[in-house]
Protein backbone atom coordinates (compact mmCIF):
# COMPACT_ATOMS: atom_id res chain seq x y z
CA UNK A 1 0.00 0.00 0.00
CA UNK A 2 1.27 3.61 -0.39
CA UNK A 3 1.26 6.59 1.79
CA UNK A 4 2.27 9.91 1.83
CA UNK A 5 5.31 11.40 4.26
CA UNK A 6 5.28 15.01 4.66
CA UNK A 7 7.94 17.05 6.41
CA UNK A 8 8.33 20.19 8.43
CA UNK A 9 10.29 22.99 9.75
CA UNK A 10 14.45 21.90 9.09
CA UNK A 11 13.44 18.16 8.57
CA UNK A 12 12.74 19.92 4.86
CA UNK A 13 16.65 20.91 4.98
CA UNK A 14 17.72 17.67 5.63
CA UNK A 15 16.01 15.52 3.16
CA UNK A 16 15.49 18.50 0.90
CA UNK A 17 12.01 17.62 -0.09
CA UNK A 18 8.70 18.42 0.79
CA UNK A 19 6.45 15.43 0.71
CA UNK A 20 7.32 11.65 -0.53
CA UNK A 21 5.43 8.73 -1.19
CA UNK A 22 6.00 5.10 -0.27
CA UNK A 23 5.26 1.67 -0.95
CA UNK A 24 5.01 0.10 2.86
CA UNK A 25 3.56 -3.80 3.48
CA UNK A 26 0.32 -4.73 4.90
CA UNK A 27 0.00 -4.09 8.15
CA UNK A 28 3.40 -1.52 8.55
CA UNK A 29 3.52 0.11 11.48
CA UNK A 30 4.15 3.93 11.87
CA UNK A 31 7.83 3.14 13.42
CA UNK A 32 8.12 0.62 10.13
CA UNK A 33 7.52 3.81 7.82
CA UNK A 34 10.05 6.15 10.27
CA UNK A 35 12.81 3.02 9.78
CA UNK A 36 12.57 3.08 5.92
CA UNK A 37 12.57 7.21 6.00
CA UNK A 38 15.54 7.35 7.64
CA UNK A 39 17.07 4.57 5.70
CA UNK A 40 15.87 6.79 2.44
CA UNK A 41 17.26 10.38 4.20
CA UNK A 42 20.29 9.47 6.72
CA UNK A 43 20.39 13.22 7.59
CA UNK A 44 17.09 12.05 9.53
CA UNK A 45 17.97 9.68 11.73
CA UNK A 46 20.36 12.41 13.58
CA UNK A 47 17.02 13.45 15.01
CA UNK A 48 15.41 9.68 16.04
CA UNK A 49 14.41 10.65 19.36
CA UNK A 50 13.30 13.79 19.04
CA UNK A 51 11.22 13.16 15.70
CA UNK A 52 7.62 13.86 16.63
CA UNK A 53 4.98 11.78 14.09
CA UNK A 54 1.83 12.07 13.23
CA UNK A 55 -0.87 10.24 11.02
CA UNK A 56 -3.68 12.59 9.48
CA UNK A 57 -3.85 15.59 12.41
CA UNK A 58 -3.43 13.51 15.44
CA UNK A 59 0.13 12.19 17.07
CA UNK A 60 0.48 8.40 16.75
CA UNK A 61 2.84 6.12 18.32
CA UNK A 62 5.16 3.66 17.01
CA UNK A 63 2.81 1.08 17.16
CA UNK A 64 -0.16 2.48 15.32
CA UNK A 65 -0.73 -0.01 12.32
CA UNK A 66 -1.14 2.28 8.91
CA UNK A 67 -3.80 2.13 6.12
CA UNK A 68 -3.34 2.72 2.32
CA UNK A 69 -3.92 6.67 1.32
CA UNK A 70 -2.35 7.48 5.04
CA UNK A 71 -0.54 11.06 5.60
CA UNK A 72 2.22 10.87 7.73
CA UNK A 73 3.79 14.02 9.22
CA UNK A 74 7.31 13.99 10.73
CA UNK A 75 8.21 17.24 12.15
CA UNK A 76 11.09 18.34 14.75
CA UNK A 77 10.11 19.50 18.34
CA UNK A 78 7.86 22.06 17.98
CA UNK A 79 8.45 26.50 18.50
CA UNK A 80 4.86 27.74 18.81
CA UNK A 81 4.25 31.03 20.45
CA UNK B 1 -17.29 27.80 26.62
CA UNK B 2 -16.62 29.45 23.39
CA UNK B 3 -13.72 29.81 21.16
CA UNK B 4 -12.27 31.59 18.64
CA UNK B 5 -8.83 31.09 17.07
CA UNK B 6 -7.10 32.17 14.11
CA UNK B 7 -4.23 31.09 12.35
CA UNK B 8 -2.91 34.76 10.49
CA UNK B 9 -0.02 36.47 9.40
CA UNK B 10 -2.28 39.82 10.46
CA UNK B 11 -0.86 41.81 12.92
CA UNK B 12 -2.41 41.08 16.29
CA UNK B 13 -4.74 43.92 17.16
CA UNK B 14 -5.86 44.78 20.88
CA UNK B 15 -10.10 44.01 21.12
CA UNK B 16 -11.53 44.54 24.36
CA UNK B 17 -13.12 41.36 26.03
CA UNK B 18 -16.42 40.75 25.41
CA UNK B 19 -17.61 39.94 29.33
CA UNK B 20 -20.88 38.23 29.52
CA UNK B 21 -22.20 37.88 33.03
CA UNK B 22 -20.84 35.96 36.35
CA UNK B 23 -17.59 36.64 34.58
CA UNK B 24 -15.12 37.81 37.49
CA UNK B 25 -11.33 37.47 35.36
CA UNK B 26 -9.87 38.38 32.05
CA UNK B 27 -6.00 36.93 31.66
CA UNK B 28 -4.69 37.84 28.32
CA UNK B 29 -1.08 36.66 27.05
CA UNK B 30 0.88 38.48 24.73
CA UNK B 31 3.85 36.17 23.33
CA UNK B 32 6.57 38.73 21.94
CA UNK B 33 8.96 38.96 19.41
CA UNK B 34 12.58 39.33 21.08
CA UNK B 35 15.91 40.82 19.74
CA UNK B 36 17.92 38.40 20.55
CA UNK B 37 18.03 34.54 19.59
CA UNK B 38 20.65 32.49 20.83
CA UNK B 39 22.88 35.67 21.64
CA UNK B 40 22.44 36.99 18.27
CA UNK B 41 20.59 39.51 16.97
CA UNK B 42 17.71 39.41 15.22
CA UNK B 43 15.42 41.31 12.75
CA UNK B 44 11.91 38.78 13.08
CA UNK B 45 10.95 35.04 13.52
CA UNK B 46 9.74 33.43 10.74
CA UNK B 47 6.71 30.83 12.65
CA UNK B 48 5.32 28.21 9.60
CA UNK B 49 2.76 26.38 10.55
CA UNK B 50 1.17 22.77 9.93
CA UNK B 51 -2.16 24.24 9.76
CA UNK B 52 -4.40 21.87 9.95
CA UNK B 53 -2.91 19.93 12.30
CA UNK B 54 -2.29 22.70 14.72
CA UNK B 55 -5.80 23.60 14.56
CA UNK B 56 -6.82 20.18 15.45
CA UNK B 57 -4.26 20.48 18.46
CA UNK B 58 -5.61 23.63 19.33
CA UNK B 59 -9.01 22.06 19.97
CA UNK B 60 -7.61 19.18 21.84
CA UNK B 61 -6.54 21.69 24.11
CA UNK B 62 -9.35 23.45 23.97
CA UNK B 63 -11.30 20.16 25.03
CA UNK B 64 -8.76 19.63 27.84
CA UNK B 65 -9.71 22.82 29.33
CA UNK B 66 -13.61 22.79 29.21
CA UNK B 67 -13.15 19.60 31.07
CA UNK B 68 -10.69 20.75 33.42
CA UNK B 69 -12.33 24.41 34.57
CA UNK B 70 -15.10 26.82 34.55
CA UNK B 71 -14.01 28.94 31.53
CA UNK B 72 -16.38 30.98 29.41
CA UNK B 73 -14.34 31.73 26.97
CA UNK B 74 -11.00 31.62 24.92
CA UNK B 75 -9.77 33.34 22.25
CA UNK B 76 -6.60 32.73 20.60
CA UNK B 77 -4.39 34.18 17.81
CA UNK B 78 -1.20 32.53 16.29
CA UNK B 79 0.59 34.42 14.18
CA UNK B 80 2.06 32.61 10.58
CA UNK B 81 5.11 34.28 8.54
CA UNK B 82 7.24 37.01 9.68
CA UNK B 83 6.51 38.43 12.30
CA UNK B 84 8.94 41.35 13.62
CA UNK B 85 10.98 42.20 17.20
CA UNK B 86 9.02 43.74 19.27
CA UNK B 87 5.68 42.62 17.68
CA UNK B 88 3.51 39.95 19.34
CA UNK B 89 3.03 36.77 18.03
CA UNK B 90 0.87 35.08 20.18
CA UNK B 91 -2.39 36.52 22.21
CA UNK B 92 -4.31 34.36 24.40
CA UNK B 93 -7.81 35.69 25.88
CA UNK B 94 -9.78 33.36 28.61
CA UNK B 95 -12.07 34.51 30.33
CA UNK B 96 -13.27 32.55 33.59
CA UNK B 97 -15.71 33.40 36.54
CA UNK B 98 -12.76 33.70 38.91
CA UNK B 99 -9.02 34.46 38.89
CA UNK B 100 -7.42 31.27 39.90
CA UNK B 101 -8.93 29.05 36.89
CA UNK B 102 -8.52 31.79 34.12
CA UNK B 103 -4.66 31.51 34.93
CA UNK B 104 -4.63 28.17 35.54
CA UNK B 105 -6.35 27.77 31.92
CA UNK B 106 -4.02 30.61 30.61
CA UNK B 107 -0.50 29.18 31.08
CA UNK B 108 -2.17 25.06 30.59
CA UNK B 109 -2.77 26.18 27.03
CA UNK B 110 0.51 28.24 26.24
CA UNK B 111 2.64 25.30 27.61
CA UNK B 112 0.61 22.14 25.90
CA UNK B 113 0.42 24.69 22.68
CA UNK B 114 4.57 24.32 23.03
CA UNK B 115 4.76 20.72 23.54
CA UNK B 116 2.09 19.52 20.94
CA UNK B 117 1.15 22.14 18.40
CA UNK B 118 2.97 21.99 15.32
CA UNK B 119 4.24 25.54 14.63
CA UNK B 120 8.00 26.40 14.21
CA UNK B 121 10.10 28.91 14.05
CA UNK B 122 13.04 30.29 11.99
CA UNK B 123 15.31 33.38 12.41
CA UNK B 124 15.35 36.42 9.97
CA UNK B 125 18.86 38.25 10.39
CA UNK C 1 11.68 48.55 37.05
CA UNK C 2 9.04 50.89 35.72
CA UNK C 3 5.64 51.26 37.69
CA UNK C 4 2.85 53.32 36.85
CA UNK C 5 -0.51 52.81 40.09
CA UNK C 6 -3.57 54.58 39.40
CA UNK C 7 -6.57 54.74 41.62
CA UNK C 8 -8.83 56.53 39.97
CA UNK C 9 -13.08 56.58 39.64
CA UNK C 10 -12.42 56.75 35.96
CA UNK C 11 -13.39 53.50 33.89
CA UNK C 12 -10.63 51.28 32.54
CA UNK C 13 -9.80 51.67 28.85
CA UNK C 14 -7.51 49.28 27.35
CA UNK C 15 -4.27 50.89 26.58
CA UNK C 16 -1.47 48.83 24.32
CA UNK C 17 1.45 47.62 25.89
CA UNK C 18 4.62 49.79 25.83
CA UNK C 19 6.78 46.65 24.67
CA UNK C 20 10.87 47.70 24.91
CA UNK C 21 13.84 45.45 23.72
CA UNK C 22 13.94 42.20 24.92
CA UNK C 23 10.69 41.57 26.61
CA UNK C 24 8.82 38.36 25.51
CA UNK C 25 6.39 38.36 27.78
CA UNK C 26 2.69 40.30 28.81
CA UNK C 27 0.29 38.99 30.95
CA UNK C 28 -2.86 41.40 31.46
CA UNK C 29 -4.92 40.81 34.61
CA UNK C 30 -8.95 42.16 34.35
CA UNK C 31 -10.75 41.76 37.44
CA UNK C 32 -14.28 42.52 36.75
CA UNK C 33 -17.04 42.92 38.91
CA UNK C 34 -19.50 40.35 38.77
CA UNK C 35 -23.62 40.47 38.58
CA UNK C 36 -24.03 38.30 41.86
CA UNK C 37 -22.61 38.35 45.80
CA UNK C 38 -23.03 35.53 48.24
CA UNK C 39 -25.68 34.89 46.07
CA UNK C 40 -28.07 37.69 45.31
CA UNK C 41 -28.02 40.50 42.41
CA UNK C 42 -26.19 43.26 42.87
CA UNK C 43 -25.69 46.32 40.27
CA UNK C 44 -22.92 47.43 41.35
CA UNK C 45 -19.78 46.88 43.99
CA UNK C 46 -18.62 50.10 46.31
CA UNK C 47 -14.95 50.19 46.23
CA UNK C 48 -13.30 52.48 49.14
CA UNK C 49 -9.61 52.92 49.45
CA UNK C 50 -7.33 54.33 52.36
CA UNK C 51 -5.28 55.73 49.56
CA UNK C 52 -2.33 56.86 50.98
CA UNK C 53 -1.42 53.56 52.75
CA UNK C 54 -2.94 51.24 49.22
CA UNK C 55 -0.07 53.43 47.39
CA UNK C 56 2.81 52.81 50.09
CA UNK C 57 1.31 48.78 50.34
CA UNK C 58 1.63 48.38 46.31
CA UNK C 59 4.41 50.20 46.38
CA UNK C 60 6.09 47.71 49.09
CA UNK C 61 4.96 44.74 46.58
CA UNK C 62 6.40 46.32 43.93
CA UNK C 63 9.57 46.22 45.06
CA UNK C 64 8.95 42.76 46.21
CA UNK C 65 8.43 41.48 42.82
CA UNK C 66 11.58 43.70 41.48
CA UNK C 67 13.46 41.79 43.98
CA UNK C 68 12.15 38.27 43.07
CA UNK C 69 11.67 38.49 39.19
CA UNK C 70 13.58 40.26 36.10
CA UNK C 71 10.44 42.34 35.38
CA UNK C 72 10.55 45.53 33.06
CA UNK C 73 7.42 46.87 33.89
CA UNK C 74 4.16 46.76 35.92
CA UNK C 75 1.14 49.04 35.25
CA UNK C 76 -1.57 48.33 37.58
CA UNK C 77 -4.94 50.43 37.76
CA UNK C 78 -7.59 50.01 40.62
CA UNK C 79 -11.25 51.69 40.42
CA UNK C 80 -12.20 53.63 43.79
CA UNK C 81 -15.96 54.27 43.92
CA UNK C 82 -19.16 52.69 42.47
CA UNK C 83 -18.21 49.77 39.38
CA UNK C 84 -21.20 48.65 38.00
CA UNK C 85 -21.35 44.94 37.23
CA UNK C 86 -19.55 43.50 34.15
CA UNK C 87 -16.95 46.92 34.47
CA UNK C 88 -13.41 46.21 35.16
CA UNK C 89 -12.17 47.31 38.79
CA UNK C 90 -8.79 46.04 38.66
CA UNK C 91 -6.40 46.02 35.71
CA UNK C 92 -2.80 44.99 36.38
CA UNK C 93 0.08 44.93 33.17
CA UNK C 94 3.30 42.96 33.54
CA UNK C 95 5.78 42.69 31.02
CA UNK C 96 9.05 40.59 31.24
CA UNK C 97 11.40 38.64 29.19
CA UNK C 98 9.83 35.58 29.89
CA UNK C 99 6.32 33.65 30.28
CA UNK C 100 7.24 31.98 33.61
CA UNK C 101 8.05 35.59 35.64
CA UNK C 102 5.35 37.35 34.09
CA UNK C 103 2.80 34.74 35.23
CA UNK C 104 4.40 34.52 38.70
CA UNK C 105 4.94 38.29 39.27
CA UNK C 106 1.37 39.19 38.24
CA UNK C 107 -0.45 36.70 40.46
CA UNK C 108 2.38 37.27 43.17
CA UNK C 109 0.95 40.92 43.05
CA UNK C 110 -3.20 40.06 43.09
CA UNK C 111 -2.61 37.64 45.96
CA UNK C 112 -0.19 40.08 47.98
CA UNK C 113 -2.53 43.32 47.22
CA UNK C 114 -6.11 40.86 48.27
CA UNK C 115 -3.61 40.63 51.44
CA UNK C 116 -2.12 43.93 52.49
CA UNK C 117 -3.53 47.15 50.53
CA UNK C 118 -6.72 48.80 52.29
CA UNK C 119 -9.09 48.70 49.74
CA UNK C 120 -13.23 47.45 50.57
CA UNK C 121 -15.85 46.86 49.09
CA UNK C 122 -19.50 47.22 49.45
CA UNK C 123 -22.20 46.06 47.47
CA UNK C 124 -24.25 48.30 45.63
CA UNK C 125 -27.99 46.84 45.07
CA UNK D 1 0.15 62.09 74.56
CA UNK D 2 -2.24 61.74 72.10
CA UNK D 3 -2.89 59.50 69.04
CA UNK D 4 -5.78 59.73 66.23
CA UNK D 5 -7.49 56.66 65.31
CA UNK D 6 -9.42 56.37 62.19
CA UNK D 7 -11.68 53.90 61.29
CA UNK D 8 -12.44 52.08 57.57
CA UNK D 9 -15.09 49.92 55.35
CA UNK D 10 -17.58 48.83 58.07
CA UNK D 11 -16.00 49.53 61.19
CA UNK D 12 -17.48 52.73 60.93
CA UNK D 13 -21.01 51.47 60.78
CA UNK D 14 -20.02 49.87 64.00
CA UNK D 15 -18.34 52.72 65.55
CA UNK D 16 -20.72 55.33 63.80
CA UNK D 17 -17.45 57.41 63.55
CA UNK D 18 -14.99 58.06 60.93
CA UNK D 19 -12.00 59.12 63.48
CA UNK D 20 -11.67 59.77 67.34
CA UNK D 21 -8.65 61.45 69.66
CA UNK D 22 -7.22 59.13 72.00
CA UNK D 23 -4.62 60.12 75.16
CA UNK D 24 -3.00 57.68 76.01
CA UNK D 25 0.05 57.15 78.86
CA UNK D 26 3.98 57.31 77.51
CA UNK D 27 4.90 53.92 75.83
CA UNK D 28 1.46 52.41 75.45
CA UNK D 29 1.89 50.30 72.45
CA UNK D 30 -0.49 49.77 69.72
CA UNK D 31 -2.36 46.63 71.62
CA UNK D 32 -2.94 48.66 74.28
CA UNK D 33 -4.49 51.12 72.12
CA UNK D 34 -6.52 48.64 70.21
CA UNK D 35 -7.66 47.15 73.64
CA UNK D 36 -9.04 50.83 74.91
CA UNK D 37 -10.40 51.64 71.24
CA UNK D 38 -12.53 48.30 71.50
CA UNK D 39 -13.23 49.44 75.42
CA UNK D 40 -14.93 52.66 73.83
CA UNK D 41 -16.48 50.75 71.34
CA UNK D 42 -18.05 47.47 72.33
CA UNK D 43 -18.89 46.57 68.83
CA UNK D 44 -15.26 46.58 67.55
CA UNK D 45 -14.35 43.92 69.90
CA UNK D 46 -16.39 41.10 67.45
CA UNK D 47 -13.88 41.43 65.32
CA UNK D 48 -10.64 41.67 67.50
CA UNK D 49 -9.43 38.62 65.84
CA UNK D 50 -9.75 39.59 62.55
CA UNK D 51 -8.49 43.71 62.84
CA UNK D 52 -5.77 44.68 60.93
CA UNK D 53 -3.72 47.66 62.30
CA UNK D 54 -1.43 49.97 60.68
CA UNK D 55 0.63 53.25 62.09
CA UNK D 56 0.76 55.94 59.22
CA UNK D 57 0.79 53.98 56.19
CA UNK D 58 2.57 50.62 57.14
CA UNK D 59 1.10 47.38 59.25
CA UNK D 60 2.22 47.29 62.63
CA UNK D 61 2.02 44.19 66.02
CA UNK D 62 0.44 44.74 69.32
CA UNK D 63 3.87 45.32 70.77
CA UNK D 64 4.78 48.34 68.50
CA UNK D 65 5.57 51.45 70.94
CA UNK D 66 3.31 54.57 70.03
CA UNK D 67 4.23 57.97 69.50
CA UNK D 68 2.62 61.25 70.31
CA UNK D 69 0.80 62.41 66.84
CA UNK D 70 1.03 58.75 65.55
CA UNK D 71 -2.61 57.94 63.19
CA UNK D 72 -3.59 54.61 63.67
CA UNK D 73 -5.74 52.86 61.10
CA UNK D 74 -8.17 50.07 62.50
CA UNK D 75 -9.92 48.16 59.63
CA UNK D 76 -11.80 44.63 58.55
CA UNK D 77 -9.26 42.37 56.18
CA UNK D 78 -8.98 44.14 52.95
CA UNK D 79 -10.83 43.33 49.79
CA UNK D 80 -9.68 44.61 46.71
CA UNK D 81 -9.44 43.45 43.36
Amino acid sequence: MKVTVKFWSYFRDFTECNETSLEVDDGATLGDLHSAVMEQFPKLAEMNNSTLKAVGVDYQTDDFVLSDGDEISLFPPVQGG
Amino acid sequence: MKTQLTLSPEPITEVPPAISDGMGAVVVFHGVVRGTEDGESIAAIHYEANEAMARHQFELIFTAIENQWPVESIRLVHRVGEVAVNEASLRVEVIAPHRAEAFAACQFLIDEMKAKVPIWKRAVR
